[in-house]
């Protein structure tokens, strides 16, 4: 890291890549729905002018709350914007590739939901407890599945250094084209969907207390600690989308910091994340939301393929 | 220097007589105490100050020793002649055993400054003298066996250890359960202890000799399968005390048994004498030159104790049990690097064996601090609500606020989240068993990742258990008269586990220092090229793959914090009102919250017990008193057991199984004078054809 | 005395030996408790004779008193003090068994062997100087086992104290039969422990009938396990 | 000089026996015995300073003899009996004071104290094996008393057992003397000296085998049966239980030590003759068949004395298969372990008596929550069951250890497994009991009433023997033992 200014520009424009642009995954999610539904639906750029108005609003806390209720919003934000600086988006190597791996992103989702779901008790309201009792259920499968169906990759580049293994393969695309990378990617979908709440595990539109799980937790936010919430979800959402499409197709991606390289990379970047959250609205579109004791079942699905992929992995090798 | 060994001998002869006082003088103090009634109380409280003090004394000094074993990295041995037959007992204290004696003289420290305010309620009822004794006779004991150079001294220590803690468990002993633990643990210990002696005497029929020096190395000289042998007595004695399934079933009883400060000894230190056991056997004695099936078996073990210990804590509502169930799976991760180091060793992977090894001996120190720490707070609040059960606790983050602000920083510590300890040992075992993707060994590639996934599944899970274990102790409202009339902890109790809680996130921002000295550590044992595997510079922290794959624990954390300003910057520019309300939520659209509203630890952990159904096998029966009208259910009793299968299946068949057999045989003493004369005249007759 | 003579003692003891045996089957087979004591009498009686034998023949004069003490303290001493006993307490004279009479003589017939057997081992280093009379050492060995046997099978205190003073007849002559007993003094010992022995299992018997008020030992089985 | 010894270990006791018989009313008779025992006891330690300096001690005619064997054991024996004797007044005194015994009882024991010590010296001292006969079956004539001391149906029972059997056996271990004296005859030409064991061991090279080897299996069950080994300890737990505690402790410390001395001059006498193979298979078999056999009994019993019975049981048979090893260190083990036996059971013995006392009852389900109603008797008996079960710091440790080691380095490894195993499992049937005992709330039959200070001083002083013996041997006890060890080797 001798000069600093590239050092600075690249990382401003991860955070921008995913801070600026993550409302805008949302909205174009939501819009596809929409237009799956016949609707003709908001704009896409609905998310922006919710957040703008929670920042508006007061907060309201509730009697029953403690410091957490109103630590927990800023953590999440932080940790998240950690996370983004961690992920690579239009260039590989991110300039803080060091500061942390997978695991440590992964880690780092972690804390996130940890406090989340402490609030979802602090409150001492029932749906609370319910929305963070189910979260935690599920994450304990979702999590090791995500882990597993990453290492897989990781073990061509022979590192857990997210940069590092995105470099490898884009300079590497026959390693691509593995088995074990397609079950890890199938896994890895998977765990997307569950990790964002969205349909089939979850329904980020509904307020039915039987089949909610994330928003639950956060019922009671209201105003700014609600903004920083809901907008630290959908970075969540970006990031996951960005793992996918940098881990699995990193094509285009930036590995030298020239002006043209960058720009190829950016709308690259652009490009993948806007088919997969078609993708994933399509998906979002065409499935029911599964019962809730059905979903560990599709989430073991993802945690055993993930594993066979490790698996498989280890064994042929790459 | 060259008056360097003195002093460091001196300091040994502090922390040693320093733990001897503090066992002596209490009992006579408080002996006279009783003996003059007026000013008993006066005496046995003087007793307790001074019995405490002199353990912490004793332990500072035996940090002071185990830093200047660290940093000199030459050992320490001391020879006592004695007329014992089997020869001369032998102290030395090498890199290993300072690194080990460090962690019992930091939670040791740490947990008799606690004690001090923790022990009044038990001044009253019991006798303190003997409780000091005991207290003080168990941190020797353990401190001896790290520093023990010589098999009879060391099996001396190990049972004196069990002692100790035998009558430590069965303090409280006029609960039936205690009793039982204190039985379970002690029979335990002792046929481990058995084990164990096999082992030494082994060993001592191939050296004719007792002294661990003779020892050094000599897996390469044992015939065909006595190293096997060997292992596996070490693997079972030790495995016994540090609590691996499935041998596990002491720990959850004796733990809860014991009053709280000795629970976070034995958690936090006491089982990992068993790990020391197995590193000191498995590495120094045993050797380079193992097959490859040990490692595959500890690691099966470690999987099963980590996954099992973590599922179990998840259904358990008591919250020491839960702790307890905690520390059987951080045992089992421990001995993921333990086993993953074995396996590397064995397939001459010096260097990657050293990794994993790093891991599991940091993760040992990390354990020791935040179990000690959450055992701690578990104790404050024991003390201040006189439940153990969560379910009726609740809200105590209002009433408790540093106790429940520790315990927080423990829960997430255990969970093995960033910026804490737990994360980098649990990153640092990650890494090692990754690595042995690169080894060509069928069994490995089968293994390895296996365990990594169930390493995740267990972190997952565990974040899962004290979101539940915090969330409902901690937070809502107080769901009985125990949690609302609870009360800050004295400030002493406060004072250690702040200690502690500084601690964990020393060791979780900058593990720098203490990994340096573990990573040389390692280098002694496993041989040079396994030394500085895991390299540090700058806060960096990385393990050398084909390409470097690094975390900068220092910068995390920062960031961590200094990131808050942004959300709080955009806050202040983005939001125009910044003034709070404090009002009626929605909450369900009542008016008011009520505790039997709040969501419970079973109704929480309901998901996971169906989701593992198949390993909990749960059994649930509901009690509806049906006097009363159908519509009006008064007392309706809902009762959950999840079974443990281990002493369904084995331990339980194995007791009645012997004890059935000893009243069968017990038939030859039939009271008739003329059977036992016949007794007599069988064996005349036998011995004279034997004769013949 | 001459050699004859010594041969001529010899088979006399021999015969001796034989009635000895003889009386001890008996006593395995009799029924009558008093009939029982007598028959130990006359075992006793014919030990003195063999003992006094043994003093004669071989001159070995430190027997004498050992042949003149079995006479007086077992042959009348000890059998006055058990009829006495039984005199005092009124225990019907039945004497029951736990096994029968042919069958306890067959398995008394097979110890004899076994005794035989052992005695043969013995003397298998027999030096000249040491005339042993090998049919009375497997005698004795025989009465030793029996007497055990006695003990084993009955089921009156009394009887007892027949089989112990049986087996300790059967050392006696064992002794006379290859050491031509033993010094003196400690053969003075001897019968001063036994008894000392006899008295006390009598007085016993009588605490035994007093607080069971029989003296069959199938009572005393409140100790067990 | 030497006549002076023997004359003072033997004539104090008799000198004892002859006052007690004399003397009436309890402070006399007490004063004769403590004092006596422990004049035994200063001659005792007078004779080892004496062996140990001189070697082989003997009276002129040749009737008596003493060496570092006899020597040590006579150091146990009558160490054993002055503390029981010391104890024993202080037992007494309560008895009486709870109307359970009278002064008749009270003359009868003091007596038979001293005769029963008086016959475990002839025993001890004799250098004729026909006296050692003669006093082994006095000792149970003298104790046959004792046992039936409170005459209980039960008591009574006991006695009649152990008199019928030890006698049983004894008679069979005189036919045992016979052969060997047979034996001797041939070669040892002065036949009055064929019995002595000083002339013995010098021709025992030329003892003829095939004989020797009989004589010892007839020697082995007789007193194999004083011992109390398997299976012919049967009388034992009776005995054990049914006599008084103090007499228990004597018996268990005392009389077993006794037996096993004879059982080691014997067998140091065919070893000679016949080489080791025999007699420490032999020892080996019946030492582990002994702990076998105690194992279901400790594991399943309602009776704590019982219970310690038959834990002697156990410990002979430990002392009598480190004897079968045979191994220098072997035998130092189990000569150690002989003292630390004798220690401990002393100690249980008393304790428990002291227990018994306060529940009137030695049913252990009448028996919990003593730490409240007797709380120093019962710490001392929870510590005393760890210190017998061979945990550290305590001397059994160090004894038990040592004869492990010492049986695998001389390999005989699936035997010494059997043996730790063995020991394990004891270990956990005697805790279950003693904690059910010690712990938890007072039964409904607890009286309460611990005994005198000075008895908790005196079971103290035991224990913390035990503590010594533990940490490290005293030089000059090491010296007591290697003298005896050597005697072995010759």
């Amino acid at each position: 890291m001798t000069e600093i200014a590239p050092f600075i520009a690249v990382s401003l424009l991860q955070l921008v890549m995913i801070v600026i642009l993550a409302p805008l995954v949302t909205g174009i999610v939501k819009k596809t729905k929409a237009r799956f539904q016949r609707r003709r639906g908001a704009s896409v750029l609905q998310p922006y002018y919710d957040l703008a108005k929670l920042f508006k609003k007061e907060v309201v806390i509730p009697p029953v709350s403690s410091w957490l209720f109103r630590f927990t919003p800023y953590l999440a934000f932080s940790s998240t914007l950690v996370i983004a600086l961690l992920v690579p988006t239009v260039v590989a190597p991110v300039p803080l590739h060091w500061m942390g791996d997978i695991i440590t992103v992964i880690y780092l989702f972690a804390l996130v939901r940890f406090f989340v779901a402490l609030v979802g008790l602090d409150t001492g309201s029932a749906f609370g407890g319910l929305g963070s009792s189910r979260e935690m259920s599920i994450a304990s499968i979702v999590e090791p599945a995500m882990m597993l169906a990453i290492f897989s990759a990781a073990g061509t580049a022979g590192s857990t250094n997210l940069s590092v293994i995105v470099q490898k393969l884009s300079t590497t695309p026959e390693a691509m084209l593995n088995p074990a990378h397609l079950l890890a990617f199938s896994g890895l979908f998977i765990v997307t969907l569950a990790e964002t709440g969205r349909v089939p595990v979850d329904n980020p539109a509904t307020h039915l207390e039987l089949t909610m799980i994330h928003e639950a937790m956060i019922l009671e936010y209201s105003g700014r600690y609600l903004a920083f919430i809901e907008w630290a979800s959908q970075m969540k959402l970006a990031i996951f989308l960005a793992l996918l499409s940098n881990i699995f197709f990193p094509v285009g991606i930036a590995t030298v910091l020239t002006p043209w390289a960058v720009g190829i990379g950016v709308l690259a970047f652009l490009f993948k994340i806007g088919v997969l959250s078609l993708v994933v609205a399509a998906v979002e579109s065409t499935n029911a939301k599964l019962r809730l004791f059905r979903v560990p079942e599709l989430l073991m699905v993802a945690f055993i393929l993930s594993l066979l992929a490790l698996i498989l992995y280890f064994i042929i090798g790459s | 220097m060259s008056d360097w060994p003195q002093l460091r001998l001196l300091i040994l002869i502090v922390t040693v007589t320093g733990y001897s006082l503090g066992a002596l003088l209490p009992p006579i103090l408080s002996a006279i105490g009783r003996s003059r009634l007026h000013s008993g109380p006066a005496f046995d409280t003087f007793a307790r100050n001074f019995g405490f003090t002199s353990a912490l004394v004793s332990s500072l000094a035996g940090c002071a020793l185990s830093i200047s074993i660290l940093l000199a990295g030459e050992p320490l041995h001391v020879e006592i002649q004695n007329t014992l037959p089997l020869g001369g007992m032998a102290i030395h204290v090498d890199m290993l055993s300072g690194f080990f004696l460090g962690t019992i003289s930091l939670v040791g420290g740490a947990v008799s400054v606690y004690s001090l305010g923790y022990a009044t309620e038990l001044l009253q009822r019991r006798n303190m003298g003997f409780f000091l004794f005991m207290y003080n006779v168990f941190l020797l004991s353990m401190v001896g066996v790290v520093i023990a150079g010589h098999a009879v001294l060391f099996l001396f220590v190990w049972e004196g250890m069990s002692l100790a803690t035998y009558f430590l468990i069965s303090v409280e002993h006029e609960d039936p359960a205690s009793r039982r633990a204190a039985f379970l643990y002690v029979v335990m210990a002792h046929v481990g202890t058995a084990l164990l002696v096999v082992m030494f005497v082994i060993l001592y029929s191939f050296t004719g000799s007792f002294d661990f020096a003779t020892f050094k190395g000599i897996g390469s000289r044992l015939p065909g399968v006595v190293p096997s042998v060997v292992f596996l007595c070490a693997l079972i004695g030790f495995g016994v005390k540090a609590g691996i399934v499935p041998l596990h079933i002491w720990l959850p009883e004796a733990h809860p048994a014991a009053p709280s400060n000795v629970s976070a000894l034995m958690s936090g230190v006491m089982i990992k004498m068993g790990i020391y056991g197995m590193a000191r056997v498995f590495f120094d004695f045993l050797g380079p030159t193992i097959p490859s099936w040990w490692g595959l078996l500890v690691l099966i073990l470690a999987v099963t104790s980590s996954v099992l210990g973590v599922l179990y804590a998840l259904m358990e509502h008591d919250l020491k049990r839960l702790l307890a169930f905690h520390s059987i799976e951080n045992i089992g991760i421990i001995l993921m690097g333990v086993g993953a180091a074995l396996l590397f060793v064995s397939l001459g992977h010096a260097a990657l064996a050293g990794i994993a090894l790093v891991a599991a001996l940091y993760h040992v120190l990390n354990h020791a601090t935040f179990k000690g720490l959450l055992f701690l707070g578990a104790g404050s609040v024991l003390h201040a609500t006189h439940t153990r059960n969560i379910e009726n606790l609740g809200g105590l983050i209002r009433t408790m606020p540093w106790t429940s602000f520790f315990f927080l920083i423990g829960a997430v510590a255990i969970s093995g989240l960033p910026p804490l300890n737990g994360f980098i040992s649990e990153w640092l075992t990650f890494q090692a068993l990754l690595l042995g993707f690169h080894i060509p060994d069928l069994a490995v590639k089968i293994a390895v990742p296996l365990t990594v996934a169930l390493l995740a599944l267990t972190g997952a899970l565990a974040a899962a258990c004290f979101v539940k274990a915090f969330g409902i102790t901690f937070l809502g409202l107080p769901r009985s008269q125990h949690a609302e009339g609870a009360h800050e902890s004295s400030p002493t109790m406060i004072g250690a586990m702040g200690f502690l809680v500084i601690i964990c996130l020393v060791l979780g921002v900058v593990p720098g220092p203490v990994l340096f000295v573990v990573n040389s550590l390692v280098g002694a044992l496993l041989g040079t090229n396994a030394a500085g595997q895991v390299s540090l510079n700058g806060g960096l922290l990385f393990v050398p793959t084909s390409a470097l794959s690094s975390v900068a624990p220092t910068l995390l954390a920062g960031l961590l914090i200094g990131l808050i300003a942004i959300p709080v910057a955009a806050g202040l520019f983005l939001g125009g009102r910044m003034q709070k309300r404090v009002a009626m939520t929605w909450a369900c659209g009542l008016q008011r919250i009520e505790p039997q509203m709040q969501y419970t630890a079973t109704g929480f952990s309901k998901p996971i017990r169906m989701i593992f159904s198949t390993i909990y096998r749960a059994t649930h029966e509901i009690e509806i008193s049906e006097e009363s009208s159908p519509y009006f259910r008064p007392n309706i009793s809902y009762e959950l057991k999840t079974e443990s299968v281990f002493l369904k299946y084995f331990y339980d068949p194995a007791l009645t199984l012997l004890v059935a057999s000893a009243h069968l045989l017990r038939r030859i003493q039939t009271g008739r004078i003329q059977s036992y004369l016949a007794y007599i005249f069988i064996t005349l007759v036998l011995l004279l054809l034997f004769a013949r | 005395m001459g050699i004859a003579n010594l041969q001529s003692i010899g088979l006399v003891i021999d015969i001796l030996a034989a009635a000895i045996l003889v009386t001890a089957f008996l006593i395995v087979s009799s029924r009558n408790l008093v009939f029982y004591i007598r028959l130990f009498a006359i075992q006793s009686l014919l030990l003195g004779v063999v003992a006094l034998l043994v003093v004669v023949g071989y001159g070995e004069m430190h027997i004498l008193i050992a042949a003149i003490l079995t006479i007086v303290i077992k042959a009348v001493a000890i059998p006055l003090v058990l009829t006495k006993i039984i005199e005092r307490i009124q225990v019907q004279k039945e004497i029951d068994f736990s096994i029968n009479i042919t069958v306890s003589l067959l398995l008394c017939g097979g110890m004899v062997i076994l005794a035989d057997s052992v005695a043969q081992s013995i003397l298998s280093v027999q030096r000249p100087d040491i005339p042993a009379v090998s049919r009375v050492l497997s005698v004795s060995i025989a009465m030793m086992l029996i007497g055990l046997f006695v003990m084993m099978t009955r089921k009156k205190a009394l009887t007892q104290i027949i089989g112990l003073l049986t087996m300790e007849n059967g050392v006696f002559l064992s002794g006379l039969s290859i050491t031509y007993g033993m010094p003196l003094i400690v053969e003075v010992g001897i019968f001063f422990d036994i008894l000392v022995a006899v008295l006390i299992l009598g007085v016993f018997i009588f605490r035994i009938n007093k607080t069971f008020d029989s003296i069959s030992i199938d009572l005393l089985r409140s100790l067990r396990h | 000089m030497s006549t002076v010894l023997f004359t003072l270990l033997l004539g104090l006791p008799i000198a004892g026996t002859v006052l007690c018989a004399l003397l009436r009313g309890r402070k006399p008779l007490e004063v004769v015995t403590v004092v006596g025992s422990g004049l035994t006891l200063c001659s005792g330690v007078w004779m080892m300073w004496k062996v140990i300096t001189e070697g082989v001690v003997s009276s002129p005619q040749g009737w008596w003899y003493a060496d570092g064997l006899s020597a040590y054991i006579i150091l146990i024996v009558s160490g054993s009996a002055f503390v029981v004797a010391l104890y024993s007044t202080g037992y007494l005194r309560r008895q009486i004071r709870n109307k359970k015994v009278d002064d008749q009882q009270l003359w009868l024991y003091y007596l038979l104290i001293n005769v029963f010590l008086f016959t475990m010296m002839l025993v001890l001292l004799s250098n004729n094996l026909g006296f050692l006969w003669i006093g082994t079956e006095a000792t149970t004539l003298a104790t046959a008393f004792l046992v039936a001391f409170y005459e209980r149906e039960s008591s009574i029972e006991a006695a009649w057992k152990y008199v019928i059997l030890c006698s049983v056996g004894i008679t069979l271990a005189l036919f045992g003397i016979i052969l060997t004296y047979f034996s001797a005859l041939h070669v040892v030409h002065v036949s009055g000296n064929a019995l002595l064991w000083s002339s013995l061991i010098q021709v025992a090279k030329e003892l003829d085998p095939g004989v020797l080897k009989l004589a010892f299996i007839f020697v082995l069950v007789g007193f194999g049966t004083k011992a109390g080994l398997a299976p012919m300890h049967t009388w034992k737990p009776d005995a054990y239980s049914e006599a008084p505690a103090p007499i228990s402790a004597l018996m268990a410390a005392g009389l077993v030590n006794m037996a096993l001395y004879a059982l080691m001059r014997f067998s140091i006498l065919v070893n000679r003759a016949v080489g080791e193979g025999f007699t420490s298979t032999l020892f080996m078999i019946f030492g582990l068949a002994s702990m076998a056999v105690a194992t279901p009994f400790i594991l399943a019993q309602r009776d704590f004395k019982r219970l310690l019975a038959y834990s002697s049981v156990e410990h002979a048979g430990i002392i009598v298969f480190a004897l079968g090893i045979g191994s220098p260190l072997a035998l130092f083990g189990a000569l150690l372990h002989l003292l630390n036996n004798a220690i401990a059971k002393i100690l249980l013995f008393l304790t428990v008596g002291n227990v018994q006392m306060a529940y009137d009852s030695k049913i252990m389900r009448k028996v919990t929550g003593a730490i409240k109603v007797v709380p120093v008797s019962a710490t001392f008996l929870m510590i005393g069951v760890f210190a017998l079960s061979g945990w550290p710091p305590f001397g059994m440790f160090i004894s038990e250890l040592t004869i492990i080691s010492a049986g695998f380095s001389s390999g005989a490894v699936v035997q010494v497994i059997a043996f730790i195993a063995i020991l394990a499992t004891i270990f956990g049937g005697f805790i279950y009991y003693t904690s059910k005992m010690v712990l938890g709330e007072p039964s409904a039959a607890a009286k309460g009433g611990d005994a005198g200070k000075w008895s908790l001083v005196l079971i103290g002083l035991l224990l913390l023997a035990l503590l010594v013996l533990g940490v490290s041997i005293p030089p000059p006890l090491k010296m007591c033992i290697e003298c005896a060890v050597n005697v072995f080797k010759g």
